[in-house]
């Protein structure tokens, strides 16, 4: 179970939000949403153990992620903004090599049918560099499908850059997801269509808490 | 007879494959008798022995390495200005045999120069610029190499090797220069003021050997070029099936 | 277009503000290069008088292309060079803007400091100030060749060792009479012939190589 | 007026299309679609004249613009999927040169306005790499509020990564753009909801004419 | 965990493949840099032979600093390193790990070559061996500390000179003893203490560095 207590952020002067919290169960699904720059990304990388809050904890089952550290890592999934592909190398080789660092299995199989499912196939063989903007997010998103066994998914705008089909299968892969019992934060500009046990959303306001530059 | 049909990579790959085999054997058929002149036949030095005999071998290396850097240059800015696709190979195809030439230039003046200077490199301006064309056709590889799309790795390379073939001459004189000024009379060739008949007759061949090998090796390595740029093309794709 | 021209040179005049240490940096590095020599080297005074012109060259020679090989690479990656390639001047004068206020911001402060490490190596007054010439004239080549250099790798994974791999032979020439010059000022010799010549190289790069740095550009945006 | 006659783009050995022609005529809209990966950045880079296309023209009132270069891009206005921002300047510096690049009026006045028409009011003193993604996009955007005076606006994927608000602003931008006679040609994944006298659609397809790797 | 470290070994040694250039690049610099010396300094035989111990390793130096410089840059970009810090193992191990490939493509490769530079400079059989020795165990301090300047300067616009600015200082007692073990064996003495000091270098910054740079990404990446 992942639980947010009364987490705050700042940046430079501005604080982008407050006293935001919320306890994730299993097969439950929280949107954030909020204007452009109201927080969303931050708040994600808080979630994630990258960033610390200025106030607050999150906590997985109970105990501090920075804490967990490695312990909490090992059960996440999380795809950015960035696509974290190597220009050089193909999808179906990102796809191994992003799953053998996260500990999952990667049997060729396996990555095939990933890359077959995010509508990629017929594109294994040329290197991400020469993708479309969408082909490359798909590749990115296609590490979802080799990534049943972590319990908890973070996402990024997903649905940026991707079109109709692309969303269609994003939103399957997430659905199956939490019907198996997962968990995702996701945040999206777009209408998200995810079949849910329980949707909570938390909306971060319009992002204009007075912004000073910090330097 | 129209030279515009050959400049196609689909007249031109059979073309090359046909002609391959007879600058193959030019160059063993002169090599032959050259090399036979070079080391039975040319008398001995009366200063150096017989360690002068490398002379067969380095100067018509020499000779090609600087050649080929401007029949490549002259390609590639073809290929450029024309947008012509098998100029472009051509230039592709001529930098290693230009660089093995140089390579082979160097590493035999080094065989020479332990024997006749008692060290395996100085600082001569004949060497030092040969050198200099070494790293000029490395960085024209490197670049090629670097460059996944052909076309812009065509385009690039043309760049360079225009902007190289104008600093080859300035670079030649400028070692030069740097070399006279600072440098004594250590490093002066000693070689006998006329050379025999037989010396020069087997330096021709010799010359003459160097040049056929370097189209033939030329031309089988754009053959293999074109095969791999145009691989999608119908006229491959019905070559291969004969082949089978 | 004078107007287009003078904002990219301020723009980059900026940006280097911005990021006060990207000026210092190159110098730095200019001086760190030339003070390891003598370490590595041994501290004998007449062998590094000796030395002094070459590594003083050499290191400027490094430090100019570890500066130069990102020229272009910012504004490659962000979209920017799309917008200039797009813009209605010629982009050769955008390169050549770029190209002067990149020497501006680091190959005038090459020139300024040279005496000082000069000092460091012992050179007498005379080859300080021939030093200094040769520099003004010679790092503006470097800038120009580099320039190149660094259109023709855009975009490319090693770029930052490809750069020096394809410009450094092509500088060879700038680095014989560079240092030549001031060895030959300390010797006694006039540095006349020597500057002349780095002259006529700066004439012709300044005419060559913008135009073939907007050529490598324009391929790498295709 | 802008014409395409028979264009066509290869990418390695794939054809991602083959006669593609269109007349675009002041007032008009042109919206590009098609799936990830099926050309649509591609046709955008070509219709600007800086890719080639592997066989037909684009005419700018007549003339091939390969031909016109500066005289073509003098009349354009390109938003690409990058952003174009330098990130150690504020949005207002980044528009200023942006503007004074293109050979356009960039008083401060006009520049406060176009970053307020943006939503990006109370912003204007952090440098851009300080700003949110969907922030960036608006400050790369708020160039079209200074573009009044350049016919065609050429748009890829203006609105990814803005919210709903921010998409309002630019659809209205649009829509006053091809008001006062200009032209637009974009392609997005979402709905575009743009006032236009004449708006056309090309469809490029789905993207997946055979693909082989071309090394 | 070893698998995983397997992966970013094999995945950075196949990502130089790609890029077959890349290593190639680094040792042609090495070779270009440690050849334009006698250019600049001129052609003695006699001074060549003294400063080339300094000279090899001075561009020795440089070639790492220059590859290094960018070693984490890539992954930054693309967000990969975001993921390596999200992964269920220590980040120092993948540190370590980028560091070993990072050497064999473009440190292991110097020392190999380096003999044949040594002739060029007309050094004797023993210094050609010492040198080839010194530069075995002293590249790899040159790598591991090279990889603490490429963290701290993640994300930084001016990484690529500011990386040699922080690292060069650091590296400057390998460089001493690194010269000074070829210069100690060519005058006839013994380069054993030499030898040991680097060795006792290698230990210590194996020790340190993977930590200290898993530390910087950490900050980069707050
Ligand atoms: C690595 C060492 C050497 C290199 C790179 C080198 C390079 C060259 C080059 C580039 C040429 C052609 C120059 C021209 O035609 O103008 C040449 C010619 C020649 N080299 Fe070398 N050389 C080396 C060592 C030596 C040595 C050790 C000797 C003899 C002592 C030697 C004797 C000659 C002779 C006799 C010619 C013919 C000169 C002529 O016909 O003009 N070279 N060498
Ligand atoms: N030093 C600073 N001073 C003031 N504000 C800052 C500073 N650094 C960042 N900010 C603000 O912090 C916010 C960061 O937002 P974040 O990236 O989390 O937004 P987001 O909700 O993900 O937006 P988007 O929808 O655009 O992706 C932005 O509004 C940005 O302007
Ligand atoms: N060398 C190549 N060989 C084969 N296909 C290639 C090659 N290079 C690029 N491609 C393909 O060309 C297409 C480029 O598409 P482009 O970027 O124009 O798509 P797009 O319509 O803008 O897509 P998106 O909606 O994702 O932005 C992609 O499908 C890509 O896979
Ligand atoms: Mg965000
Ligand atoms: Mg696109």
């Amino acid at each position: 179970m992942l639980e947010a207590r009364e987490l705050e952020a700042t940046r430079g002067s501005a604080t982008l939000f407050r006293g935001i919290g919320f306890a994730l169960r299993p097969g439950a699904l929280l949107r954030v949403t909020g204007a452009n720059g109201s927080g969303k990304t931050s708040l994600l990388r808080v979630l994630c153990g990258l960033a610390a809050p200025s106030a607050g904890e999150v906590r997985w089952n109970g105990t501090d992620v920075r804490a967990l550290r490695e312990d909490y890592w090992k059960q996440l999934a999380y795809v950015g903004h960035a696509n974290a592909l190597k220009d050089e190398l193909t999808a179906a080789e990102n796809l191994e090599i992003a799953c053998a660092l996260a500990g999952l299995d990667a049997a060729p199989a396996r990555v095939q049918a990933a890359i077959a499912r995010f509508g990629l196939a017929g594109r294994e063989r040329l290197p991400v560099k020469l993708l479309s903007q969408g082909q490359r997010r798909r590749a990115a998103l296609a590490r979802l499908a080799l990534s049943e066994a972590l319990p908890l998914w973070i996402l990024d705008e997903p649905f940026s850059a991707l079109d109709a089909d692309a969303v269609e299968r994003v939103q399957s892969a997430a659905g199956e997801h939490l019907a198996r019992g997962g968990m995702i934060v996701l945040t999206t500009h777009q209408e998200a269509r995810i079949e849910a046990r329980s949707a909570t959303d938390i909306n971060l306001g319009d992002g204009r808490t007075e912004a000073r530059p910090s330097h | 007879m129209n030279w515009f049909k050959y400049s196609s990579p689909a007249t031109f790959y059979p073309l090359a494959g046909k002609m391959a085999p007879w600058f193959f054997a030019a160059a063993a058929l002169s090599a032959v008798p050259g090399l036979y002149i070079s080391f039975f036949v040319a008398p001995t030095d009366f200063q150096q022995g017989e360690s002068y005999r490398i002379i067969f071998i380095h100067v018509p290396a020499a000779w090609m390495s600087m050649f080929i850097y401007v029949v490549m240059a002259f390609w590639a800015g073809v290929g450029l200005a024309f947008n012509t696709r098998l100029s472009s190979m051509m230039a592709s195809a001529l930098a290693p045999t230009g660089a093995l030439m140089t390579f082979i230039a160097l590493w035999t003046g080094s065989l020479w120069g332990k024997p006749t200077w008692g060290a395996w490199w100085v600082w001569d301006a004949r060497l030092t610029s040969e050198l200099i064309l070494l790293f000029l056709y490395f960085g024209f590889m490197a670049l090629q190499a670097a460059i996944d799309d052909p076309r812009r790795a065509d385009k690039a390379g043309a760049v360079l090797a225009l902007l190289g073939v104008v600093n080859v001459p300035i670079i030649y004189f400028s070692v030069q220069w740097w070399n006279t000024l600072h440098q004594g009379a250590s490093v002066s060739l000693t070689r006998s003021p006329t050379m025999a008949a037989t010396m020069l007759a087997g330096m021709l061949i010799m010359a003459l050997a160097f040049w056929m090998y370097s189209i033939a090796a030329s031309l089988l390595r754009v053959r293999s070029i074109i095969l791999e740029r145009e691989r999608a093309a119908d006229w491959v794709r019905e070559w291969r099936e004969a082949a089978r | 277009m004078l107007a287009a021209l003078r904002t990219v040179i301020r723009r980059d005049l900026l940006l280097a503000m911005r990021n006060k240490s990207d000026a210092a940096n190159t110098l730095l590095f200019f001086v760190i290069v030339s003070s390891l020599f003598p370490l590595g080297v041994g501290p004998e005074p007449a062998l590094l008088r000796t030395i002094a012109p070459g590594v003083v060259w050499v290191a400027a020679l490094l430090a100019s292309m570890l500066a130069l090989a990102r020229l272009f690479a910012a504004d490659y990656a962000d979209g920017t060079l799309e917008q200039l390639a797009l813009a209605p001047q010629p982009l050769a004068a955008f390169v050549a803007a770029k190209i002067l206020a990149h020497w501006l911001v680091s190959g005038l402060p090459l020139v300024l400091i040279a005496p000082l490490l000069g000092l460091q190596f012992d050179l007498s007054g005379t080859a300080l100030l021939t030093l200094m010439a040769s520099l003004l004239i010679g790092t503006p080549v470097l800038s120009l060749l580099g320039a190149v250099g660094a259109a023709l790798t855009l975009g490319l994974r090693a770029s930052g060792v490809l750069v020096p791999l394809i410009v450094l032979p092509l500088t060879v020439p700038v680095l014989v009479f560079g240092a030549g010059a001031v060895e030959a000022a300390s010797s006694g010799l006039g540095a006349q012939a020597h500057l002349s010549l780095l002259g006529a190289f700066l004439l012709i790069s300044a005419a060559l190589s913008p135009w073939a740095a907007a050529v490598g550009i324009r391929i790498a945006l295709e």
